[in-house]
């Protein structure tokens, strides 16, 4: 019954949020709206028995990258001024216009349609199970993580230290600016 | 040794590990870290001698090779397959071509260590240069065309790099801008024919093909309105050597790309890179005579090859003058590959490499020495040079060998190639029983050519060496040359690989073996065609484990001298080659004498020919107007009309159609319709405003410059495709 | 290791026999409601225990100020004055609520609830004693961590929503100070986690014992410092002295709740104070034994599970005197100290710490220094 | 009901939310926003199946480091807007032509 | 109810749910026992007297994204090492200990060198001006 409860509720909360991420003018309410997407999705990892990912979900999404949106938010004039580009065509708003809406809808349903197609087999040859293995995941991924995905774990840590370089390098403050 | 992945994997890890020591720490290591990249090349150029060594002095077949592969990406799925191999493949060709490469990249990094002494970027040049040599060693190592199509493009990127080397120049800028842009139509070519040989094929691999075209697999293959596709693979595939070799029509980029500092030059415009346009058709061969393009292919050679000399007759710019013979050098290469004569191409292409390298180090020692002091700038005009013989004594030995290889004087090395070459020619074009008449141009170009590499080398050396100095002060400020280890030591060392004995000799005690008449040549009995018959199925290996087949055993074998001809073809062919190494004796003293005439006796006046082709004379200057045709013509009229009609597209079609189709699905979202005629409106305004600019026009035709209009196109075409292919 | 108060009290007989008898009453199987329910119940209780630290908090605060600087502080509102939190929450909530005209008005409710969201979901997985802790997540400790990052959202949104220039700045310097400090925290937490083996609050404290010398702080000379790194670290995070530069009057008026009046302001100080006592009980539970009893007095029982209540509440709120005791001693931090501070001695030591104590366990096989020390006396008179 | 096939309903619906915000969004903040939401629709899919195909926890390792690479990439894409607003003083998307001419 | 079911979250959710209550029902409570008398000037923001000109959303300092930047790209960081830290002790018992310890040290290192070249950099420094000029 929680199952069911969690699943319908952290669903409801990811679509939700990510319509309100589409629908709303606010660029600091978007990042907001996807502060509670990326919630339910943590929701929905955890009602898949993955809960060493939802956890990291709620700490890297939901405390870092949320964050820096919106510390980005601010470093760039705040959301007042955003809303429309210096000249002509620019000045549309920035939530699009029906082109790019009926565009996402037209490229949703021909998404659907095939993805559907392709999982179908997939998804009836599915047996359901119960949720299985809660309890051991964090030290199965540990165990991967240095001996299986050793060089990805390793090749992350690259990753990131380019990252920190190469951001820190573009975003540091210039006299010249 | 045990030849896997993890044995030959050095000679490309020595290199790269010096790159990316380098890039990283080269600024703080003493000397900037060249040694890094010196000790790295001599390395792997101890490793490429190994194999050499093996493959050369113990091994006779020239059917033998070594392939081996790692799958690298597998995405199959049911029994839908879809596996990138990586992998080795050597045999003798990549052997000598390790060697080559290797050996002339190791004098290059010792020479540039003196030739770029004192430059701002001293330690940068070598970080290129230890990647560049990286991409020349990983692509003539690979097995399959992908990871060629990788390292090309790792080649390209250094390439780019070194031309805007001085980027504080304008011109060095647009260069390698022009090289790079240039390079990139015969690059998008090269991916088209990967993709072509990957829908019949399904893998990329040379022996894949090799098998594939065996068995037929190619026939009956239809690429595109009935041409065959076996054709435009070989097409696409020849495109990317024009490309990258600077063959017609692409050569405009290679006299640019002179703007490099001049080792590099000589490293990649002369030596290698431009060599591994040549390499790939070599290595595609099969797939060449498949397609039925060699006679296209002797024809490009042979336009190349002449028309390329005829621009540098009137050069006055050293590195220019080179430039254009490399580029006609290479069009005799081009030539070589389209009329069958397999090995006199490569080899043609190992001995251009060593004395062009050669010249272009002499020449940079000259350009170095002589040092304006009026514009604080190196002197690269033949002009004001003359008379440099005595000041340089090393560097005159070492260029003039060069000069009499490349002319085609007997007993050098250029002699040995291009003779067999021409007479390979003649032969297909002449002489043969399978001539026809059509085929008579490429050779008669040919020896044209050769008469004029004599002549305007000779005149180049003349200038430059001989006669009295013409620049007093400059000749004054010239400094006595000294012999010194990283200046005149790769110099006289790639001049004594410029003699004749080295290339045509017994060097192996194979040499016993007559090949097609009664000469005796190492090197035509170790190269040969790929025999596309007899290529075995190969196992894959877990990458860096040990060998499972075991040890290779080299076993001499024996070597079919005939070349599969029969008695009396065989003695055309002879006769062919008799015929053709005397003509180009004679057009190659013929040339020398001229030039002779021309700038030592000064019995002919070369401003009278200049005066009564005048108007020749001044096509050449523009280099036959292919800079005005691309950048004129093609760029500003016709590029700049398909970017008009694209713009329509894009405000007509593509809005009109979005709006008018979409506009009752979501009515509610659409809150800003009255800004929607401002949108065409001004959007039109601005794009028909829009001028257009030199080369990089070309990269904006196609963009309107949004990302969200590109990332929508390719949802699009996403969606569409998977609609395909799912239903 | 993943129990729930529910499991715990599901061991005893006359729990199954409710289920049982309930389920027979309803028709269907009750078992997760009744769970759901003796869960709520736990909540409940701890919740209002922590609204009520929360609340005493405050008092304690004033309280102890004034012991520290010779007043005598709140004494009117019942005996010492104790019930003043009680009429300073009446206070709040009659207060009238205040939204700026130019606040972002739906940003402005919700950031009092974020805070308070972060801090509640800390105490889902708080261990305060064997069995009647809410859950013994197996990722609780990462839990902990992660869900408190929310407060700092909070914090910016407070400031941000008010769209007013002290807030703004208060909020900008609250989040860049809570997601800084993180780090050191983390990496302090990770130096124990490794020493447990576990991200299990259960594990983490069952690997310790009741009396000090099992302690994870007296473990080695890393985990020693790991603790002080933690506390200074965990000060920060809860934006407390001499780390209250978010909220720091003489220059920021009062931070990113300026604008902030009655209840809502209650919830964001409310949500503080929680915090400060989350992290000492972690603290506590990490470092100091959690709610170990000395010589397992009382065994797993009721009586057991009470006194381990004690310990760790005991163990926590010291923490908790300290915390107040240093904002009293201590002057407040720059900005850029704070930055300093954090990025250039806590963060490096940290990771010291955790490479330190990664190594210990190599090399000295998991032996704390105690053990050592009684092993190769030992050893030595055995002559090895 | 809440079988493999909701899961990936919920990961296709966050694609799609996220490829529309790519494309209508004028903002570049809000075009990185739409980034995460697709590497979130992805990422689900990947537990999804591990829960309910392959049984095991490679599953797991993949949106691990699909966070970790958005991570990274978030971090380097806003600074790459914030440098850009301070060239430009704006971060609408159809300002970012320096690249065409 | 096995103990690694699903069940173990529901504390935390009703935790979370707690929230969401409390939160709603101090909100009501005071929504009905609060006095509602806004005026022009109660509304503004506060800036101790002084009239508010602008809004407050304006341009900030770019230190605090690069310290969030740093931030993240350690949090990330300790989110990979959480897993392998927990495992540690229990594979050095296997005797794997030697490999994942220079596993980790690796890691670590690599992002150390990432927080030493901010460092030198200065991008730690929160306000440059503050610092003592450094030798040049």
């Amino acid at each position: 019954m929680f199952h069911k409860v969690l699943i319908i509720l952290s669903s409801a909360l990811t679509v939700a949020s990510a319509i309100g991420v589409l629908v709303t003018k606010d660029i600091v309410r978007a990042c907001i709206f996807l502060f509670f997407s990326l919630f339910g999705v943590a929701g929905i990892y955890a009602s898949l028995g993955a809960d060493f990912v939802a956890v990291t979900q709620i700490m890297v999404y939901v405390g870092g990258v949320v964050i820096l949106m919106l510390f980005a938010v601010m470093l760039t004039g705040g959301p007042g001024k955003e809303s429309a580009g210096s000249k002509g065509y620019l000045l549309i708003p920035m939530m699009g216009n029906k082109i790019t809406f009926g565009f996402g809808i037209f490229s949703g349903l021909v998404l659907l349609l095939t993805m559907a197609k392709i999982t179908k087999s997939v998804i009836a040859s599915v047996t359901i199970s119960e949720v299985e293995g809660f309890a051991s995941t964090v030290e199965r991924i540990g165990s991967l993580l240095v001996s299986e995905h050793v060089l990805a774990f390793e090749i992350s840590s690259i990753l990131l230290l380019g990252a920190l370089v190469g951001a820190a390098m573009i975003a540091r403050p210039r006299k010249n600016v | 040794m045990d030849y896997t992945i993890g044995t030959v994997a050095p000679i490309l890890l020595f290199p790269l590990a010096a790159f990316v020591i380098n890039a990283f720490i080269g600024r703080k290591l003493p000397r900037q870290g060249d040694w890094v990249s010196i000790i790295g090349i001599l390395l792997s150029f101890g490793w490429s001698a190994r194999i050499f060594n093996d493959f050369v002095f113990g091994h006779y077949s020239s059917d033998y090779y070594v392939h081996k592969v790692f799958t690298w990406i597998d995405l199959s799925y049911g029994d839908f397959p879809f596996q990138i191999d990586l992998g080795i493949y050597i045999d003798n060709m990549t052997a000598m071509m390790l060697l080559m490469v290797s050996g002339v990249a190791a004098l290059i990094h010792i020479f540039s260590s003196f030739y770029m002494k004192g430059d701002p970027r001293y330690g940068r040049f070598f970080t290129y240069l230890s990647l560049f040599t990286t991409g020349m060693l990983g692509l003539v190592l690979s097995e399959n065309l992908l990871s060629v199509f990788i390292f090309w493009e790792l080649m390209g990127f250094c390439s780019y790099s070194l031309i805007g080397f001085y980027y504080e120049k304008e011109e060095a800028g647009n260069a390698s801008m022009k090289a790079f842009m240039t390079t990139r139509v015969g690059d998008v070519c090269f991916l088209l024919a990967i993709l072509g040989i990957w829908s019949v094929v399904g893998s990329v691999s040379f022996v894949d093909i090799y098998n594939h075209l065996a068995s037929g697999a190619f026939e009956g293959q239809v690429a595109i309105l009935g041409i065959p596709l076996a054709s435009f693979c070989a097409f696409m595939i020849f495109a990317g050597t024009i490309g990258k070799s600077a063959q017609f029509p692409l050569q405009v980029w290679l006299p640019d790309a002179m703007m490099g500092p001049t080792p590099c030059s000589a490293l990649i415009h002369a030596a290698t890179m431009v060599a591994a346009g040549v390499y790939l058709s070599l290595r595609m061969y099969p797939l060449m005579e498949a397609g039925h393009l060699t006679t296209f292919i002797a024809y490009i050679g042979a336009i190349t090859a002449f028309g390329a000399a005829t621009i540098a007759l009137i050069q006055t710019d050293i590195k220019a003058v080179l430039a254009y013979s490399t580029i006609s050098q290479l069009g005799y290469m081009v030539l070589g590959i389209g009329v069958g004569s397999y090995n006199a191409a490569f080899m043609h292409l190992i001995t251009h490499a060593v004395f062009k390298a050669c010249l272009f180090l002499s020449a940079g020692s000259v350009i170095h020495s002589l040092h304006d002091h009026h514009t604080h700038g190196h002197v690269q005009e033949m002009p004001r040079m003359g008379g440099l013989r005595k000041k340089m004594p090393y560097t005159f030995l070492a260029m003039a060998c060069c000069t009499l290889a490349i002319s085609g004087v007997p007993f050098f090395s250029g002699f040995v190639s291009k003779d067999r070459i021409l007479g390979d020619a003649l032969y297909w074009g002449i002489t043969g029983h399978h001539a026809h008449w059509y085929q008579a141009i490429p050779p008669i170009l040919g020896f044209a050519a050769a008469f004029l590499t004599a002549f305007y080398m000779c005149r180049m050396m003349f200038l430059t060496f001989f006669g009295e100095p013409r620049d007093k002060e400059l000749y004054e400020h010239c400094h006595k040359e000294k012999l010194s280890l990283n200046r005149n030591i790769p110099l006289l060392l790639l001049a004594v690989f410029t003699l004749g004995v080295w290339y045509s000799g017994s060097l192996t005690g194979q040499g016993k073996v007559k090949v097609a008449g009664d000469r005796y040549e190492w090197f035509s009995t170790l190269i040969e065609k790929p025999n596309t018959s007899n290529f075995r199925e190969y196992t894959k290996e877990p990458f860096g484990l040990k060998d499972t087949r075991g040890t290779v055993h080299f076993e001499k074998s024996h070597y079919d001298p005939s070349h599969g001809l029969s008695e009396e073809e065989a003695h055309h062919v002879h006769t062919a080659h008799n015929i053709g190494a005397g003509l180009s004796i004679l057009v190659a003293f013929l040339g020398i004498f001229i030039a002779f005439l021309m700038y030592i006796r000064k019995s002919m006046d070369p401003g009278f020919w200049v005066r009564t082709f005048h108007r020749w004379n001044k096509a050449l200057k523009e280099k036959y107007y292919f800079d005005h045709l691309y950048i004129d013509v093609l760029i500003q009229k016709v590029l700049l009309t398909v970017n008009r009609l694209l713009a329509a597209f894009d405000m007509g079609v593509y809005d009109r159609f979005a709006i008018d189709g979409m506009a009752s699905v979501n009515r509610w979202l659409y809150k800003a319709a009255n800004f929607f005629d401002n949108f065409i409106v001004d959007n039109s305004v601005d794009l028909t405003g829009v001028s257009v600019k030199f080369l990089n026009v070309a990269s904006r035709t196609v963009q309107s410059g949004k990302v969200q209009f590109y990332f929508m196109v390719l949802i699009l075409a996403v969606s569409f495709y998977i609609l395909k292919i799912s239903f | 290791m993943n129990s729930t108060v529910a499991n715990y009290f599901s061991e005893f007989e006359s729990y199954q026999k409710m289920v049982d008898w309930l389920s027979g009453i309803a028709g269907f199987d009750t078992a997760t409601l009744v769970m759901v329910v003796v869960i709520s119940l736990m909540a409940f209780i701890v919740i209002n225990a922590m609204m009520l630290v929360g609340g005493l908090g405050t008092y304690a605060e004033r309280k102890i100020s004034a012991d520290l600087q010779a007043r005598i502080g709140p004494n009117r509102v019942g005996p010492y004055g104790i019930l003043q939190f009680l009429a300073d929450g009446l206070k709040m909530t009659m207060k009238e609520d205040v939204t700026p005209a130019k606040a972002d008005k739906v940003l402005f409710n919700l950031a009092p609830f974020l805070s308070l969201f972060g801090i509640f979901g800390t105490l889902a997985v708080l261990p305060i004693s064997s069995g009647l802790a809410l859950s013994h997540l197996n990722v609780g400790v990462f839990f902990l961590i992660a869900i408190s990052s929310i407060v700092g959202i909070g914090i910016f949104l407070g400031g941000y929503a008010s769209n007013s220039k002290w807030s703004m700045l208060g909020g900008m310097r609250g989040a860049s100070q809570i997601v800084s400090y993180e780090i050191p925290v983390t990496l302090s937490v990770l130096s124990i986690v490794l020493l447990a083996g576990s991200l299990n609050f259960k594990v983490i404290v069952g690997g310790q014992t009741g009396m000090p010398t099992g302690w994870f702080i007296f473990h080695n000379p890393f985990s020693f410092m790991a603790f002080f790194v933690y506390s200074i670290a965990a000060l920060a995070e809860a934006n407390r002295a001499p780390f209250d530069l978010p909220e720091a009057e003489s220059e920021l008026v009062s931070g990113y709740h300026t604008e902030y009046t009655g209840m809502k302001f209650g919830i964001f100080a409310l949500a503080e104070y929680i915090e400060v006592f989350v992290l000492a009980s972690v603290a506590a539970a990490m470092f100091l034994g959690g709610y170990n009893v000395p010589f397992h007095l009382g065994g797993d029982g009721i009586i057991g599970q009470v006194l381990q209540l004690g310990a760790f509440v005991t163990k926590s709120l010291l923490i908790y005197y300290v915390v107040i005791w240093i904002r009293w001693t201590f002057p407040r931090l720059r900005a850029d100290q704070l930055m300093v501070v954090c990025w250039k001695y806590l963060t490096p030591i940290a990771i010291f710490n955790l490479v330190g104590s990664a190594v210990w366990l190599y090399a000295f096989k998991g032996q704390s220094i105690l053990q050592l020390v009684l092993h190769s006396g030992g050893s030595s008179a055995g002559g090895h | 009901m809440f079988g493999l096939a909701w899961y990936l309903g919920i990961g296709f619906v966050l694609f799609c939310t996220g490829i529309t915000v790519m494309i209508a969004r004028k903002s570049i903040v809000a075009i990185l926003i739409g980034i995460e939401l697709i590497l979130n629709g992805a990422a689900i899919n990947f537990v999804a199946y591990s829960k309910f195909v392959t049984q095991d926890l490679d599953g797991h390792i993949f949106p691990l480091f699909i966070i970790i690479v958005a991570a990274a990439e978030a971090a380097v894409g806003l600074a790459i807007v914030i440098r850009f607003y301070q060239i430009r003083e704006t971060i609408h998307i159809d300002e970012a032509t320096q690249l065409q001419s | 109810m096995a103990n690694n079911s699903i069940n173990v979250l529901i504390p935390i959710a009703v935790c979370l749910g707690f929230a969401v209550i409390i939160y709603l029902v101090v909100m009501l409570a005071s929504k009905i026992l609060r006095p509602h008398e806004p005026n022009e000037l109660k509304n503004s923001a506060y800036e101790c007297g002084e009239q508010p000109i602008g809004t407050a959303w304006s341009m900030f300092n770019v230190r605090f994204y690069v310290v969030g930047l740093i931030f993240i790209i350690f949090d990330v960081e300790s989110v990979l090492m959480f897993p392998v830290v927990s495992v540690f002790k229990k594979l050095n018992a296997m005797g794997m200990g030697g490999v994942v310890l220079i596993e980790i040290l690796l890691f670590i290192g690599i992002l150390v060198a990432g927080i030493a070249y901010c460092w030198s950099k200065g991008d730690l420094d929160w306000v440059k001006s503050y610092q003592p000029a450094k030798k040049k």
